[in-house]
């Protein structure tokens, strides 16, 4: 039950999230497929893969330099949609985190606060556009919101883990308005966004690393 | 899935190879895949283009001298990255600045925005234009625009043209922006494409069934409609891109591309009912290309680019080019 | 079937219909079916082949300066006659006489043959150099002989220059044969095609399955045998061809052609494991190309021609060509 | 039933054989695809189509002229192996056909050798080499003895299209040495040679013509 965002956390996280997209790639390729080009899944496995491979050889010595390591990993591993927004969320949350070695429940808001932004400012995206931000926004609310109310990290990660999973189910009847998915118009809607859903299971496994409850 | 492959994964990596070995006119840059061209630049603007795999010969067969410097190759539909694009300005660059060709995909664009930024921190100036060409997307605020194809192919020659007379950076964009404005695309799939990772069809299309407006990654089109002869289909494509700008008072350059999996004597079968579609309207071809220019591999289907030229567009689409996959005047 | 025809019974008229649309500085006979070069053949001699169509681009690709002077269509797949052929060498006679370059197939000899025939009746002097290169078929008296494939492409460009060079027929006609002497080919199908006038594909070949030595109408080859990695065909490609010819001592024009429904990609793919198996076997490749030359309609799969060269053959290939499907040096 | 080869006879056999050779076309192209490139029925009604038209619009006024206009239409409308010989065989009975209204039973059996020898003097092909030659040669055959041993025309036509069955059916166990059939080697043997085919059917087609029994 970890109470503060340490750089052995972190690193869990991102091993377990590297497991978890790998067992998921066919489910994401699955709904890229629907309302894309069919590869969120191998993307994200790559991206993934190569992070953890980058952590094996180079460990970063800090919180700002691992997420810098995540976010330049996927920048120049991934391309695609996903690879720049990802790359530039992990970028993103290292240029907002000035701690060396641990964040507060309340620091870690922030700096993924800061990560998301940078996702808003360089896709455009808006809530309801049907991309990752539509469970990037309610998931940040949920953690805010449960911190707000005195929550522990733990409990607040899970809020924001039911929440970014809501957001994505919710974002099945939405028309898209950013990405490939917006070339269909009206016949992208009746399919979940594969980057939300790609993004709940981020928050859920940083949930359950921070519980102590992943494999 | 039967492709003449080794894996997917290395599908990318052993294509390079492939173009390494069959053109030792050309430089590969297999750690950052890119394919360079050996022709000089000296002082002059530099042509960086690149996307996703699976479009071949876009972007690899349209380097050399005339039209691309560089070419970055991403994985499978999927847009390269800003390392690769970086490391392509850093090779090509001469002094003049580079031109990034985008295709208005949103990993191609923010890709290539991210590269901009490295190249500028990096002390070299870029322009980039973004080419969205396909007619099948409505272009509005609630969309990412309409997508980048065929138009892609003129750009890059014409605007290799430019750099080649020794234009500036800002004369080479403002070329290719102009080409980029004045081309609409619109293709139809007769089957889908199978992406190698994923192994089977990326969508079902029933025998007696078409996808008109199909982007080239087999993004779903404009409808699905019942398959039709040739000169049904080409009346609707020379439609929906006549309707989308006029084409009858300029010369008229016509590229009609494969989709990869289309045999060479169905391209000129529905190239002479699209030449009879687009003579009654009376629009007039002042110059054309069929065959494979950018498909999605192994894609049955057709797409047909118009692009309304002038003079000047003219002369710098028949000036020389030395590419493998487009010839003349060498 | 979904293809891009208007019907079965009019592909070829369509399609040579959009040969002309497309290539306005080719001469199409529509009567004839006859794709004719407007290069100047003043006094020399002139280069006449043609074939069943379905295989393009040859031969219609190939006509222009430096190659063919006219081509003859068929029906897919099946020889033109010779009335047709007689047209053509009317057509292009400049008083030095005709070369017919011919694939070894008995429909193409025997109606080439009464072209011949008839040509002499006229007063046209004529030779006929038989292309007999896939070494998937045994050359025995038991047979019609090997078929004739990608070699055809290599002896109408290096026909073509020597005529071009302004040699007599007779010179000009035996360096076609020393190139169709000197030429190997190998193809390999992972699907079959389907002929418009049929409808569904000429064979079943099942997911996991492909077909060693297949010939370009769909005929039958060596051995059906189990689906495997670019590489292990590449190296049954090279072995087949290797074993028939030594090619470890001359200089090697590599041609790799799609058969219809292979994307580039692919061809890249598997053309450096071909050139990872010359290697090594010590075979040294001085010129390549890559790409479809020689189709099946739809077919996938691919075909690897090696040709026997020396300094003359290697000269007379880098002389200019221009052609829709070839062109250097223009 | 006819006691001699009139004009009127054979432009009624050749039209009646555009008939049969159309509804037989899926056959022999079918056989053509086991062995072949599936296009002798496609072939073979393209051109009897059009010697039909031929026929309709320059009626041919002997029986020379008729051999020649049949002749040459196959040669210049089908192509392949089968334009260029079964044209032969119409041009060699044109040159072996001194008669300009009509022909015996002994010169027609003359004429249509005469056709036959230009086949094989073209196309190089011996019985057993599994092509059309292997249902002419036994009709020819069947033709002459029948002749010999005294009987009709209309007799004699029906035995020669008899063996020319025969023949046809025959050919399925043999390796082709000829055409492309040829290139398979022994894979060819257990199918039926598509050229044979369409000889049978022309030769059934004369004999019942010539006994009236024709539709
Ligand atoms: N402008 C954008 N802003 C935020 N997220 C976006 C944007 N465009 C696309 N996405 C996300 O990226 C996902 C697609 O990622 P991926 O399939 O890996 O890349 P690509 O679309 O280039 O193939 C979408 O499902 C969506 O969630
Ligand atoms: N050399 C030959 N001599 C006699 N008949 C032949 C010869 N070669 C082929 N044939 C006949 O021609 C038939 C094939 O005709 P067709 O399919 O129309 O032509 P192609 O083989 O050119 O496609 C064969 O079935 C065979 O009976
Ligand atoms: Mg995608
Ligand atoms: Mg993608
Ligand atoms: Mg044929
Ligand atoms: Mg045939």
């Amino acid at each position: 039950m970890a109470v503060a965002v340490t750089l052995d956390l972190l690193e869990r996280w991102i091993r377990e999230s590297a497991v978890r997209l790998d067992a998921a790639a066919d489910e994401l390729t699955a709904l890229d497929s629907a309302i894309g080009d069919a590869d969120h899944g191998t993307n994200m496995r790559r991206g993934f893969t190569a992070i953890v491979s980058k952590l094996d050889t180079a460990p970063p010595a800090s919180l700002p330099e691992f997420f810098k390591t995540v976010g330049m990993t996927l920048v120049s591993k991934v391309g695609g949609a996903s690879g720049s927004l990802y790359g530039t969320l992990f970028l993103d949350m290292g240029r907002a985190c000035a701690e060396p070695t641990e964040l507060t429940a309340a620091q870690w808001r922030d700096v993924l606060t800061a990560g998301v932004s940078g996702v808003v400012s360089r896709g455009h995206a808006e809530p309801g556009d049907k991309t990752m931000i539509d469970a990037f926004t309610p998931a940040l609310d949920a953690l805010g919101r449960a911190l707000d109310g005195g929550e522990s990290l733990v409990a607040a990660a899970a809020a924001a883990a039911d929440a970014a999973e809501r957001g994505s189910a919710d974002t099945e009847p939405l028309i898209a308005r950013k990405g490939r998915a917006s070339y269909l118009g009206e016949r992208s809607a009746g399919h979940v966004d594969p980057g939300s859903a790609s993004t709940a299971i981020l928050l859920r496994t940083f949930a359950d690393v921070a519980a102590g409850t992943a494999a | 899935m039967k492709k003449l492959i080794n894996s997917a994964e290395t599908v990318l990596a052993d294509a390079l190879r492939g173009v390494a070995a069959a053109h030792p006119e050309l430089t590969v840059d297999h750690e950052n895949r890119l394919v360079i061209s050996n022709a000089p630049r000296e002082g002059r603007v530099a042509l960086i283009s690149g996307g996703g795999s699976g479009h071949e010969p876009l972007h690899s067969g349209f380097v050399g001298a005339g039209m691309l410097d560089a070419a970055c190759a991403g994985e499978v539909f999927t847009s390269p990255t800003p390392d690769q694009m970086l490391a392509a300005a850093q090779a090509v660059n001469a002094g003049a600045g580079v031109l990034f060709i985008v295709k208005n995909y949103t990993g191609d664009v923010l890709n290539f925005e991210m590269a901009a930024e490295l190249a500028s921190e990096e002390g070299i100036a870029s322009e980039s234009v973004i080419v969205a060409d396909d007619v099948a997307v409505k272009d509005s605020t609630w969309t990412a625009g309409r997508r980048g194809v065929g138009t892609t192919v003129l750009v890059e020659k014409i605007a290799g043209a430019a750099a080649a007379e020794g234009k500036s950076l800002a004369e080479v964009a403002a070329v290719a922006q102009r080409v980029a404005d004045s081309g609409r695309s619109m293709g139809v799939a007769l089957t889908s494409c199978t992406v190698p990772a994923v192994g089977h069809p990326s969508f079902d299309l029933p025998d007696d069934e078409m996808e008109m407006g199909v982007g080239i990654h087999g993004e779903p089109g404009r409808t699905r409609v019942p398959f039709a002869p040739a000169r049904d289909i080409a009346r609707e494509l020379v439609d929906a891109i006549t309707s989308d700008l006029d084409f009858s008072d300029a010369p008229v350059v016509a590229l009609l591309t494969g989709l990869g999996g289309t045999p060479l004597i169905e391209l000129y079968v529905i190239y002479a009912d699209i030449a009879d579609a687009l003579a009654e309207r009376g629009i007039t071809v002042a110059r054309s290309l069929v065959g494979d220019y950018v498909t999605s591999l192994d894609m049955a289907g057709c797409s047909l680019t118009l692009l309304r030229a002038d003079e000047e567009l003219l002369r710098l689409w028949d000036a020389p080019v030395n590419t493998s996959a487009l010839r003349w005047g060498y």
